[in-house]
């Protein structure tokens, strides 16, 4: 290796294949690597929604993009600097990816009249019929390298030809001068009982590397580690993150959690994570439907658990009847919705913000709750947690937003100590207190009632979902006492803003344009800010991550701007929310609904439109 | 479950709030037979919970002093499961109805039988959905006019044994809202159970189904009609107590002892812990005018419980691991230092 | 009767006695006594949640009041003319509720030690300590003269009492002359077998009617038939107007109706109404629950019938998530929300308008569908009709809402003949049509699919709740379909606007202030803006039934106020929707959360105190 | 139901839609026995709607070229009660998994059962939640590792025949995924049914749960551990056709003819149209090791459809009332002239 590397600041690099060709695991281990090695990392996966969809096929692709560079990354990339493709299929369902100039490194084995045909070529030439000869295409014999490194270990074939993966991630490693012994830990950790995986898989990635080095066809990339502020890191999913934050709400409120749930796209994983949790006293209950999930959570908060219940659109329809219960009975219950493309099923394995309605105002009656929202996969771990301490602190339910983009997508954590993060106070109220009455406000300015838990001697009392006198907590009909309590629980909903941050603007507090941008967008505003600040724009950024209630100093960030622009990947719900609480301004929208992500591209030139036009 | 001493008396479970039933609803009666059983259990009165759905029936936590959740219509099922498995320490009582335990919240019924969550539920059957005034319910019998049948009911109905045994059900009682003390002793043995205790109590709705179970019921017959069984007894009834239930080739069948050479032996004797759901089906199953209508537990079969499976696993995982702290999960596997 | 009768032109009368006192009942006859008289009237029942309250308490209290008048009657009234107490706890209930000056019928007999304490007086004169004694109070002795009256009939006492409420309601038609005959006629058909039970009420109503002659303690009311237009009346109640507006959509849209519902107050009575209707080929089915109310209606629709499903808040909750594929599916269906007090079980024998919101945004992802709400008891007949048309030309889901304070209501309905009243064109497929394709849009400006109906030759096909391509609806995960598709449904809803009229002003077209108000308030805001007008006031009124979308000239109304106010029964979520509509336009908002509807009184107070603010 | 003669062959029911099922899936089979089946059934194209929800099996309608309807998750049952109400002409066939048909949609499961309306609904058992990757489902056996069960279930599941017969079920039947002419002899046995028909198919997910009904497949052994009944004749097994059922006083048993004096004449005879639950009961929870599986349809038993109750009421109605058409309800009652 003693080529001269080319350093540069980031590269986005997309790993494509048919389903059953491994891309989900080389990209993962491709961003592990870049990760380990200290870079910054952005991911996302982008599968059929069938568990294997027709060999061969288009719609049978399976891809993953790994962005990483020496500085922040923000978003997973809009175009490809490099694609892998491991047949035409994948060729074909990517050419529009690869960013002018970009390589392209294809299995030239693959090739046949069969997987042309499936996947709707008319010519032989896959490459010139897609029009990316003018691409830096490199024609790797990855099939036959692959048998050839392995036909001595007396595997059959088609156990082969399943490690053609690491022979395309061995070509990545050199060309971005990663270290190999990663992920070579990874197999040795993975397949500790099959030596002879361990081995295959070792050599095939080792061939590969090798083989790029031999014909030397490109340059070497190379990129520092990224300038991160110091500590320990790992890489995260947004699921993952989510899961362990809600633990961590549960440790720092002296608790124990109950999760209730129902398994549904792209929420599952959340589940998943906490019933491994066993070992911090976690309880996970996969209950028969929705409702069940919500319901089994509502039944452990009253029983004195930190609950919460994880699901996704569809999912959260069906909890809206009982999420009215936790709203009347002031309990607290973290719901969390991994948002997917809609309406109905819909594009299930998609992105989208489309419940952000949903989430205000879907329950019967007038029934307030606190929303908030996550913006990356990493950061699902503090929201997750502030999810918890507000559904704790404030004996309430609230909303926590994802979707699916950041909940599959990774990024890299930095590790948080646990006394570092701040206590959460709960609300239980003492045995035998005799001034105990079930809707006594205890924080006069936070309108919180108490949390009396079965088991505890002297305070035996009753909720339910009928209308409850103030104080004393008795049913009550009576028509003052219905406008009293309303009021009451929309002032509850709206104090929690007392203790949540200002929201903070990226870029000056006056300007030409205010982008407006609420939970998973916010890496591909950044980045679209971030440009055309560097182009001398007067443009700032702000995110929201607190939805109900809204932070305090709002109105007077808006203040700041001869036009503000709001940025959805839906038909516009943030905007209209807006525009119903802040009648003052004038708010543009820009929307896309495509179940994927902005591109940062499509921001700058929507961005410099209405600039020019306003 | 922590266990004290008696030192109850029924009254220590009423509430201060009016009790709302029409005068002469058989809710009365249940309310005063569950208040004479938890005085009689052994356990603290902050242990218990009671929980409920929508309905007449669904009222019931207001009117005992303990901790009560009056939830929403057809999920008291969902929520007691939530409270048990949190906290198998409480005694969890489930009230429902036929329309909230058996129509909208048939779902959760059935699957906290499955897993026998270890609940006692106290389903009020009145064949009728009383709080929305009439209108026919999954117990509804065919052909009956209501609210919403005015031509009368073209639905067959559940039978609440043969649903629960068909769930996997370990427990299955049946009681009657005029008989307090049957009710009481069946919840003792219900409590006893470890699983999904499910009590099935004939209710009179005096308004919209009034006399419903009034073949049983009737003063003057009741004793021909009603069969009460007890594990290890035989399954004799009548007002002269010399009738009872024997196995035939065809199933069961009713017999006079001293008649057609049938002596007290030929008599079957009430087995409540056999696995085999068969005869108990059966017994469950039995309706007039041939048979009596079989009362007390049915079915009381010893199996795990649920939320004590889930325990035992925390405690178990807890007991391996050395994991102790989030601090510990966070930096578990792959990391790096910047 | 040779008393001279005081003309008057509206009276309210409010009935009022223990749950067992029949006060439904004798309201009921009274109003429809005064509507076959040809007076306008309209009723508002008020009763306990509890099948039956504890007997003699204030909380088992059960009320019915009826307006009527010679001229249109818009609202049940405000504060009674004459109220009838049956005993000390319905005194106490209503006291605040009678007119300055106003009369009270009490049943002297009543006041025992007994009932003083249940109503918790703590003197022996309870009107007395009601300070009612400045007004015209008459202690009639009612339930000695019942027994009295039927003392030789053989009959128990128990049974006697019973009728004591025909007594009351004797006296009542003394008061205001009105004839028996209707009334007796009704006791005829009622118990055609039991011709003891006919006498006996007879004979008290007309020992109720003497003893008002004999004591001629007031002079006797008169009021004229009302000044409507000609034709023939019924009187109905909103949830009978509702299932026969739907019947009557049906059979001009030449389809039988399918309804799928599970009970629950204030919406059941629809289902049973319509249970009634098998003579129309109508067809119930009483789900196990919500979700399956809904299901089988969007089977049923699939299967080619005009398919509704009726409910209430907590009941629409759980409907939402199958409203989402109606949607996607784009198929006919009807879903009626009769709104009660929330959140959760709340109030659930209340009014409250709590639920648009919900209506409005209550699915997952971009879901959008028509929203139309109801303004009084038979109007509720054209609204339900409305819907139907809509669903059935539109081929979408289409939400009406009602209110258990017109549901339970009556009004007199003029009757409509089906002749006069418009076709309804299906989208029905034709058999074996080689163009059919699910989702061609056959209007293109309409953007209206077919419906090809299972048992059509020829037009087999599959729909479902994941997203479709456009026009041949295969399963798409295409990125730009996704966003065709979600315009379109968009647009389908907005072009609803083409086939629904303006919005009317009640008033000029300019002025200082516009009350807006939507669906079951109209009645109470068109009188307090009448007599606002009354007084010179430059008030004008709007009534919003077209709820999404909204009436094309909206704006323009809006355009010639100073001031705009919204009045709602919830907590502003009309004035919301409005404002992310209509940015240019300033809004006040009026509110009240009692599960009472409004009073012309304080309506007037309010809009006064903006005008003079504004 | 609208018959006609038979005139189709399996591959007018393809439609053009790619088959979508990982290959080795079990799901093949069954659609291509379903195709089989419906080109043998007496019904017109345009009369067959074939429902599902959501799962891998739910995908089944796309497949068909009939009317199909992919609905949402766990409600087929309702939807197809809604389709089969409304028109009782059309053949509705319900597609469903065991997580869609038994976990969210149990309630309309066991309410269509109830109802007996005249579908018939396939149910996929492949004890797992196939397309959301692999979460333990109500037929997960108890302490399997899934992954949401790391460390084991602590759930009992589900017997389908078991929860069938406890909700009143009129039809059930079990057949075998790698058993193309079984699964269509049963669905054809199961569309001339009046009434709910479940027939629950064993079903392989090559990915999940790969193998998990394996001792029952296995082809050395599957002679022994599959019992195929038909009404009718012996429960007859075994490689050699000499093993059978008898009933012994302990309930069924497993006895060798020309062993202990077993003669082919003790065998049991298999009667599906027997109203009494018990037998059946018996027959469908058979267990290896001790048992073979039985297959076939196991319970029959004719009784009122409820859709056709439904028209018939109606029709009854309209035969009796006066009214003709909205004009003549809106004058009906009290009405008065201004
Ligand atoms: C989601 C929802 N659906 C419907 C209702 C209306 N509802 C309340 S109680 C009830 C039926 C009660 O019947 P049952 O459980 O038998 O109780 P009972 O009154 O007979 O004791 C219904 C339909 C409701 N409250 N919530
Ligand atoms: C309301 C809702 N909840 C959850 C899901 C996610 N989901 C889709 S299919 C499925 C389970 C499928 O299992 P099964 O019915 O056994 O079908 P299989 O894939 O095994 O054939 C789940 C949980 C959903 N689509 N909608
Ligand atoms: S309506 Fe029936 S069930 Fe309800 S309280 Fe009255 S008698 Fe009891
Ligand atoms: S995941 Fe399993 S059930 Fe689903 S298609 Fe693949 S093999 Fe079949
Ligand atoms: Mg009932
Ligand atoms: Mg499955």
């Amino acid at each position: 290796m003693d080529k001269q590397a080319k350093v540069v600041d980031e590269i986005v690099i997309r790993f494509s294949g048919d389903s059953g060709d491994g891309m989900q695991l080389t990209g993962t281990l491709f961003s592990d690597a870049s990760a380990l090695f200290g870079n910054d990392v952005s991911t996302f996966p982008d599968y059929p929604a069938e568990i294997r969809a027709p060999q061969g096929t288009v719609g049978g692709v399976s891809g993953f993009q790994v962005h990483f560079g020496h500085s922040e990354i923000h978003t997973p990339g809009d175009y490809a600097d490099v694609l892998v493709a491991m047949n035409p299929a994948a060729l074909k369902a990517n050419a529009r990816w690869i960013k002018n100039g970009g390589t392209v490194i294809f299995d030239k084995d693959s090739v046949t009249e069969k997987t042309l045909k499936k996947a709707e070529f008319t010519t032989e030439d896959p490459v010139k019929e897609l029009h990316l000869d003018g691409h830096n295409v490199i024609y790797a014999p990855i099939s036959t390298l692959t048998q050839e490194a392995l036909k001595d270990t007396g595997m059959d074939k088609k156990s082969i030809l399943r490690s053609k993966n690491m022979f395309a991630l061995g070509i990545c490693y050199y060309i971005f001068d990663r270290p190999l012994n990663f992920t070579e830990a990874y197999f040795e950790k993975k397949f500790a009982k099959k030596p002879q995986i361990i081995e295959a898989n070792k050599r095939v990635l080792k061939e590969g590397f090798n083989y790029a080095a031999n014909i030397q066809a490109l340059p070497s990339y190379k990129i520092e580690p990224a300038t991160q502020e110091n500590g320990l890191y790992r890489s995260i999913s947004g699921n993952q993150a989510t899961a362990w934050g809600l633990l961590a709400a549960a440790e720092k409120a002296n608790l124990k959690l109950f999760c209730g749930s129902y398994p549904i796209t792209p929420a599952t994983e959340i589940l998943m994570y906490l019933s491994q949790r066993k070992d911090m006293g976690a309880i996970t209950f996969q209950a028969e439907d929705e409702i069940a999930g919500i319901c089994t959570a509502i039944g452990a908060s009253f029983a004195g658990k930190f609950a919460v219940t994880t699901t996704s659109g569809p999912g959260l329809a069906l909890k809206t009847e009982a999420a009215g219960l936790a709203v009347i009975t002031e309990l607290p219950l973290v719901i969390v919705d991994v948002q997917r493309g809609g309406p109905s099923t819909g594009l299930p394995t998609k992105t989208e913000q489309a419940d952000l309605m949903q989430a205000l105002y879907a329950r019967n009656g007038e029934s307030p709750l606190p929303v908030i929202a996550a913006s990356s996969p990493s950061d699902c771990f503090d929201w997750a947690f502030e999810a918890g301490r507000i559904a704790l602190e404030h004996m309430t339910p609230v909303i926590l937003l994802t979707d699916g983009y950041i909940a599959n997508g990774t990024s890299p954590m930095k590790i948080k100590k646990m006394a570092d993060m701040p206590t959460i106070k709960n609300r239980i109220a003492k045995a035998n207190d005799e001034n105990y009455q079930p809707y006594r406000r205890v924080d006069k300015e936070l309108l919180i009632r108490e949390w009396a838990i079965p088991g505890t001697e002297g305070l035996e009392h009753r909720i339910g979902g009928l209308e409850k006198m103030a104080v004393n907590g008795n049913v009550s009909y009576i028509p003052e006492n219905h406008e009293v309590m309303s009021h009451e629980r929309d002032a509850r909903v709206k104090q929690v803003a007392v203790n949540i941050p200002d929201i903070k603007i990226t870029g000056d507090s006056e300007g030409d344009l205010l982008v407006v941008g609420w939970g998973s967008t916010k890496g591909h505003l950044e980045d679209s800010v971030s440009q055309m600040r560097a182009e001398g724009k007067k443009v700032s950024f702000v995110n929201f991550n607190y939805i109900n209630p809204l932070p305090k100093n709002t109105a007077d960030v808006f203040k700041g701007f001869k036009n503000i622009v709001v940025a959805e990947i839906n038909l516009g719900q943030f905007v209209s929310y807006l525009r119903m609480q802040f009648t003052d301004f004038k708010f543009h929208q820009y929307n896309k609904i495509q179940g994927l992500p902005f591109t940062v591209d499509e921001l700058v030139g929507e961005f410099n439109k209405i600039m020019e036009e306003n | 479950m922590t266990e004290v001493a008696n030192k109850y008396v029924a009254k220590d479970f009423k509430s201060d709030q009016e009790v709302r039933w029409c005068a002469g609803c058989g809710d009365h009666a249940i309310l005063n037979a569950v208040q004479r059983a938890f005085a009689e259990l052994p356990h603290k009165k902050e242990d218990y919970a009671v929980i409920s759905g929508i309905g007449c029936s669904s009222r019931f936590p207001y009117y005992m002093n303990t901790y009560g959740f009056h939830t929403i219509h057809g999920r008291a099922g969902a929520i007691a499961s939530g409270v048990k498995t949190a906290n198998p320490n409480l005694s969890v009582w489930q009230i429902t109805g036929d329309g909230d335990g058996l129509a909208i919240g048939g779902n959760h019924f059935i699957h906290e039988i499955r897993r026998n969550i270890n609940l006692n539920v106290l389903l009020f059957n009145n064949e009728i959905y009383g709080l929305t005034k009439g209108q026919y319910s999954p117990t509804t019998k065919m052909g009956m006019k209501t609210k919403t049948s005015p031509f009368g009911t073209v639905e067959r109905p559940f039978k609440v044994g043969q649903l629960v045994i068909g769930a996997e059900g370990t427990f299955f009682a049946r009681s009657l809202d005029t008989n307090i003390k049957h009710i009481t002793s069946t919840l003792i043995q219900a409590d006893q159970h470890k699983g999904t205790s499910i009590v099935e109590i004939l209710q009179n709705c005096v308004i919209f189904s009034d006399k419903i179970h009034g073949w049983i019921t009737d003063k003057e017959h009741k004793e021909d009609r009603q069969l009460y069984l007890e594990h290890g007894k035989s399954m004799i009834f009548g007002k002269e107590k010399n009738k009872g239930i024997i196995m035939t080739s065809h199933g069961l069948a009713v017999a006079t002892i001293g008649e057609d050479g049938i002596k007290e032996s030929d008599i079957l004797v009430h087995d409540a812990k056999k696995e085999d759901p068969f005869i108990h089906l059966m017994l469950a199953n039995m309706v007039g005018p041939d048979f009596p209508v079989a009362f007390g537990v049915i079915r009381a079969v010893e199996e795990d419980a649920y939320d004590e499976n889930v325990a035992k696993q925390v405690a178990d995982v807890q007991a391996e691991t050395k994991f102790r702290s989030m601090d510990d999960i966070l930096a578990s596997g792959s990391t790096w230092e910047v």
